[in-house]
């Protein structure tokens, strides 16, 4: 039973994969976020302080304290942030081509959504260049949904 | 040295099969508010808050206190993670207790969950690694030959687990938050359900759960302060050995021994089975009631299955064990060793509704992990330490 | 608050890969080095407390065998972070501040190789959001790259110089995995790898164990060794939402500076746990440290980042510039999580 | 059409993570001695317990384990289960029966399947032996092994056997 086959002779290794489609309950709050995403909208949720988080959670970063269920529609449109440009993407990524990872600060948010956007060169990257989504063909309830970000103009 | 430290907050999430109405975040925020809310705390009165979880297989995310941190109110604060396997639950409530006994902190967060419906917990445990073929079936594979040594040496009756399942089985309908609840379970129906890994049955094994446990550890002054009673913390005590060496007991750890009759030294108890009022102690099947009765010094070796036999462990006998249903009826892995030590809390604090023993006084809190070998335990009481 | 000092401290020459030995044969021989110079008896030692995870060995309770290196007969007293050594140095700490022991052999442990590592820093984000986007450590930390330097805080030449430093440093480290001579002029020229990183703003993938013994003033103070005083520790943790946080600064790392009382008097050296050449940066403007603190003697985490280590390694190796003599007062710091998300704090002194 | 479907509750989120895994220097010894058919354990520096496999240390003395030597393939069992259950990382048909075996020479048990006797007949303390498979199947595994079958010795006193259970 050879379990194993030995990549060289010099020392004995075997490929070893960690492989799971993990079941993820969303709850009241990311379940709503998800449900918005797969209807075409971006919902965020307003805490006690009275910033906007995007992605909503069901407790504000800050203090700690539950938020209610006080969702408010932002965006679709957002500001970048930040930016890092992937030249030579993994096959972990969402897209197979150069492409940006961003923060993205939707309107009317108070924080910023990591997500990924697509312009195909690094040269149409700026901090502070506005993006709308491109929506996934077939939009399931989940981050992918928004299949990347685009320069606004060309939405 | 040491400060006196009490728990002052409890809390437990319901547990269950599939928490399909909560995310992990929402599970943990459901103990820690129960928690805050028993200790009349809010997150801005915590200075510290201690993660325990068993293997972040279970929910395919690595170090998951560092997204989870800030649900608990952990933004700006000290946070620590713990993982000693299956103990963990446990050793997470003495890291925090340490915290505040150390005199670093006043009052701790402290939260074990897992929510083993995200993936599968026979996958989890076992991971399948090259050059090794696996061999042992889980946990019940793995234990199972050790039930069969102990059956062995003690010449135990072989009914023995099945009396243990039922007196759990029977203590889980009195917990509101037990995730296995037979209403009208029998001996006949234990002893008849399926031989899993002989010679442990389906009745006789734990479930996997989804759950979390929350205790908030507070410093003398709090304790003294809380309006709900505290359960002050008289000793806490951790052991481990390795796996596997030669000449190794695995049935009877020398571990466990040492680490309850040094547990019970620190609390000046010297005959446990009179002085302690109760134990919560980790049984994920039901052999291991008898064998943790010899490895706690509660009975003479090979003679603990008598406690069972007896009647000295249930509810009304002169040692009950295992008052909450234990983890028999309900196992969110990394939560399971907290809620030992949280119901040992529970019952000094006279919190126990209907699985409260009455008068309990002093309670022992016990988990353990690994293949036998990681222990932590701990012992609570209604009054602090003299 | 007891007075407790490192005693000893060993680490394995720090590698790309550790072909042949396995997380068991790395720690004996280090364990049994750092237990030999505490010139505390093996079985005397309090409490026993390491750090790893099991990602980076692809194996659910990979801690458990680790055990089998350190001589756990008759059993001892242990616990394990799923952390970065440097919180088991914290919670063995703890444990002698409770009065419960008087000293403690901390460990940490990793095989980085076996692996694909900023792959594997995927899975420490949140998994509902951001994992399904698959952010690799790379990128994160690139996204604070360009907060800083959008801010104007640090420019590339800066941040590449920060890289020629360390590494020119490491040359005087025998343990390091990544030295040399580096002209800041060329590292400019060479491509992003992901903007705005190079190469050289980047850790390399490092295999590697750390082991250390810390005990009470009566226990350290024995013929065998130089001990290095503990003065203060703290930790503190971010937001890990990378939008909900100001990527410019490290508030995490200001107040657990703060706590371990690191502006109490004059710093010597800085050994500081950036993996990312711009952390470096933010990190020295969070501790507030002047021009003249020599900074990674080491090399720090650009000469080699024994994931799970590296943090514990800090600390190790600020202590062994102190018992040197080549400083009197030092600050070690240890960082865990996306984008500097948690960060200790430990100040030494001789 | 949005407002007709069910709101969304849950989502999948597959995981794979690769690796090149490498067992260290003694479990390669003992890897490289099975592909030959041999059982090779290792003794311990410090005590001189024979440990198979190792995993390159005696966990109760902390020191290495270099001196290697062969084992014979015959053992006694310690103590067994029968398997009823599935077990996701298992391919044995159910039931089957494991036993802790301590092979002749060794100090430690390992875990191998009992077979060719009904599962009411294996008892601790009972003789077996390897059962090999065919050597052109030889791979770098324990699972060379296919199975310990009962001999015709008389069983080991449990007395002698305690310290292994």
């Amino acid at each position: 039973m050879a379990d194993t086959t030995p990549s060289d002779d010099e020392g004995l290794s075997a490929p070893h994969v960690l492989e799971y489609a993990y079941k993820r309950s969303l709850g009241p709050v990311l379940g709503r976020f998800f449900t918005g995403l797969r209807d075409g909208k971006i919902e965020g949720i307003r805490t006690r302080a009275g910033r906007v988080l995007v992605p909503p959670s069901e407790y504000d970063p800050e203090s700690g304290e539950s938020t209610d269920e006080d969702f408010v529609e932002v965006g679709p449109s957002g500001t970048v942030k930040t930016w890092a440009w992937v030249r030579e993407p993994r096959k972990t990524h969402p897209l197979d081509h150069p492409f940006a990872f961003a923060l993205i600060e939707l309107d009317g948010a108070d924080t910023a959504l990591m997500h990924v956007v697509d312009t195909g060169s690094e040269a149409a990257m700026s901090t502070g260049m506005r993006v709308s989504p491109r929506w996934a063909a077939e939009p399931v309830g989940c981050i992918q949904d928004i299949a990347a970000f685009i320069p606004e103009d060309s939405a | 040295m040491a400060e006196h430290a009490a728990v002052i907050g409890i809390g437990q999430t319901d547990f269950d099969a599939k928490r399909l109405d909560v995310s992990q975040v929402g599970l943990i925020r459901e103990a820690a508010e129960r928690a805050l809310a028993d200790a009349e705390l809010d997150w801005k009165d915590i200075d510290a808050v201690v993660v325990g979880k068993a293997p972040d297989m279970f929910e395919g995310v690595m170090m998951p206190e560092l997204f989870l941190a800030e649900a608990l109110g952990g933004v700006g604060k000290p946070m620590l993670r713990v993982h000693t396997a299956g103990s963990v639950g446990g050793s997470t409530a003495i890291v925090a207790a340490n915290l505040v006994q150390s005199g670093v902190h006043e009052r701790v967060l402290t939260v074990a969950y897992e929510k083993q419906s995200e993936s599968n917990a026979m996958w989890a445990l076992s991971i399948k690694m090259p050059f090794t073929p696996t061999m042992v079936a889980g946990a019940g594979g793995f234990f199972a030959p050790l039930i069969r040594g102990y059956m062995e040496r003690s010449g135990a009756p072989e009914d023995t687990g099945i009396r243990v399942a039922l007196k759990d089985r029977l203590n889980a309908l009195k917990n509101p938050v037990a995730h296995i609840k037979l209403p009208d379970v029998t001996f006949e129906m234990i002893q008849n359900s399926p031989m899993l890994w002989d010679p442990v049955r389906y009745l006789e094994t734990c479930p996997s759960s989804d759950g979390a446990c929350a205790l908030v550890i507070g410093s003398e002054k709090h304790a003294r302060a809380a309006s709900n009673p505290p359960a002050w913390i008289h000793a806490t005590n951790m052991k481990t050995e390795p796996t596997m060496f030669a000449g190794r007991d695995q049935v009877m750890p020398r571990a466990g021994l040492e680490c309850s009759a040094e547990l019970y030294k620190k609390a000046g108890i010297s005959d446990p089975r009179k002085e302690i009022d109760c134990a919560e102690i980790y049984v994920p099947f039901s052999w291991f009631e008898p064998m943790w009765m010899e490895n706690l010094h509660f009975a003479p070796q090979n003679q603990g299955w008598k406690m069972t036999y007896e009647g000295a462990t249930a509810l009304d006998g002169d040692l009950p064990v295992n008052m909450s249903g234990g983890v028999l009826s309900t196992n969110a892995i990394g939560a399971s060793g907290m809620v030992r030590f949280a119901e040992a809390a529970m019952q000094v604090r006279g919190q126990a509704g209907e699985h409260q023993i009455e008068g309990a006084k002093k309670a022992l809190g016990h988990a353990y992990g690994g293949g036998s070998q990681y222990f932590s335990m701990w012992i609570v009481a209604d009054q602090p330490l003299q | 608050m007891r007075d407790v000092a490192i005693v000893s401290y060993a680490q394995t020459p720090y590698v790309r890969s550790e072909r042949d030995r396995n997380e068991v044969e790395m720690l004996m021989p280090i364990i049994d080095e750092v237990v030999k110079k505490s010139g505390i008896p093996r079985h005397d030692i309090g409490f026993t407390c390491s750090g790893s995870t099991d990602y980076l060995a692809g194996q659910s309770f990979s801690f458990v065998m680790a055990v089998d290196a350190v001589g756990a007969w008759p059993p001892i007293k242990e616990s394990h972070v799923e952390m970065d050594g440097a919180w088991a140095l914290y919670e063995a700490w703890i444990k002698i501040q409770c009065g419960e022991v008087d000293s403690a052999l901390i460990f940490s442990f990793g095989r980085s190789s076996m692996g694909e590592t900023a792959e594997t820093m995927t899975l420490q984000t949140d998994p509902y959001t951001m994992a399904p986007l698959g952010p690799d450590a790379i990128s994160m930390a690139a996204l604070q790259a360009r907060s800083g330097l959008d801010a104007g805080l640090y420019s590339e030449r800066d941040m590449a110089e920060v890289a020629a430093r360390n590494r020119r440093n490491a040359l005087t480290n025998p343990e390091a995995q990544l030295a040399g001579e580096f002209d800041v002029e060329a590292l400019l020229e060479a491509p992003y790898r992901v903007s705005p990183l190079r190469d050289h703003d980047c850790p390399p993938i490092t295999d590697g164990a750390a082991a250390m013994v810390i005990a009470t003033a009566d226990v350290a103070r024995n013929p065998s060794n130089k001990p290095v005083w503990i003065r203060g520790i703290d930790h503190r943790l971010d937001s890990h939402q990378l939008g909900s946080r100001d990527l410019t600064r490290s508030p995490s790392t200001e107040l657990a500076g703060q706590k371990a009382g690191v502006g109490a008097g004059k710093i010597d050296i800085a050994e500081l746990h950036a993996p990312f050449t711009h952390q470096e940066i933010i990190l020295k403007n969070a501790l507030g440290l002047d021009e003249d603190v020599r900074i990674n003697p080491s090399g720090g985490a650009l000469a080699a980042n024994p994931m799970m280590s590296a943090g514990l390694a800090r600390i190790g190796e600020a202590s062994r510039q102190i018992a040197g003599g080549a400083a009197k007062r030092a600050v070690a710091h240890a960082t865990s999580g996306p984008c500097l998300q948690q960060n200790l704090v430990c100040v030494l002194e001789g | 059409m949005s407002e007709e479907r069910e709101p969304v509750t849950r989502i999948i989120t597959p995981v794979r993570v690769e690796y090149t895994y490498t067992p260290g220097i003694a479990s390669e010894r003992f890897l490289r001695g099975v592909r030959e058919g041999k059982l090779l354990g290792a003794a311990c520096d410090s005590c001189g317990r024979v440990y198979i496999p190792s995993r390159g240390a005696c966990p109760r003395c902390a020191s290495p384990t270099s001196e290697f030597r062969e084992l014979s393939d015959k053992g006694t069992v310690i103590t067994f289960c029968v398997v009823r259950v599935p077990a996701a990382n298992i391919d044995v048909p159910l039931p089957y029966c494991t036993a802790n075996i301590l092979l002749d020479g060794a100090d430690i048990s390992f875990t191998g399947l009992i077979q060719g006797c009904p599962f009411e007949d294996v008892r601790i303390g009972m003789r077996v032996q390897a059962v090999w498979r065919p050597e052109s199947e030889w791979g770098f595994g324990i699972g060379n092994i296919e199975h310990f079958t009962p001999i015709d010795e008389p069983d080991v006193p449990f007395a002698k056997l305690k310290e292994y259970s």
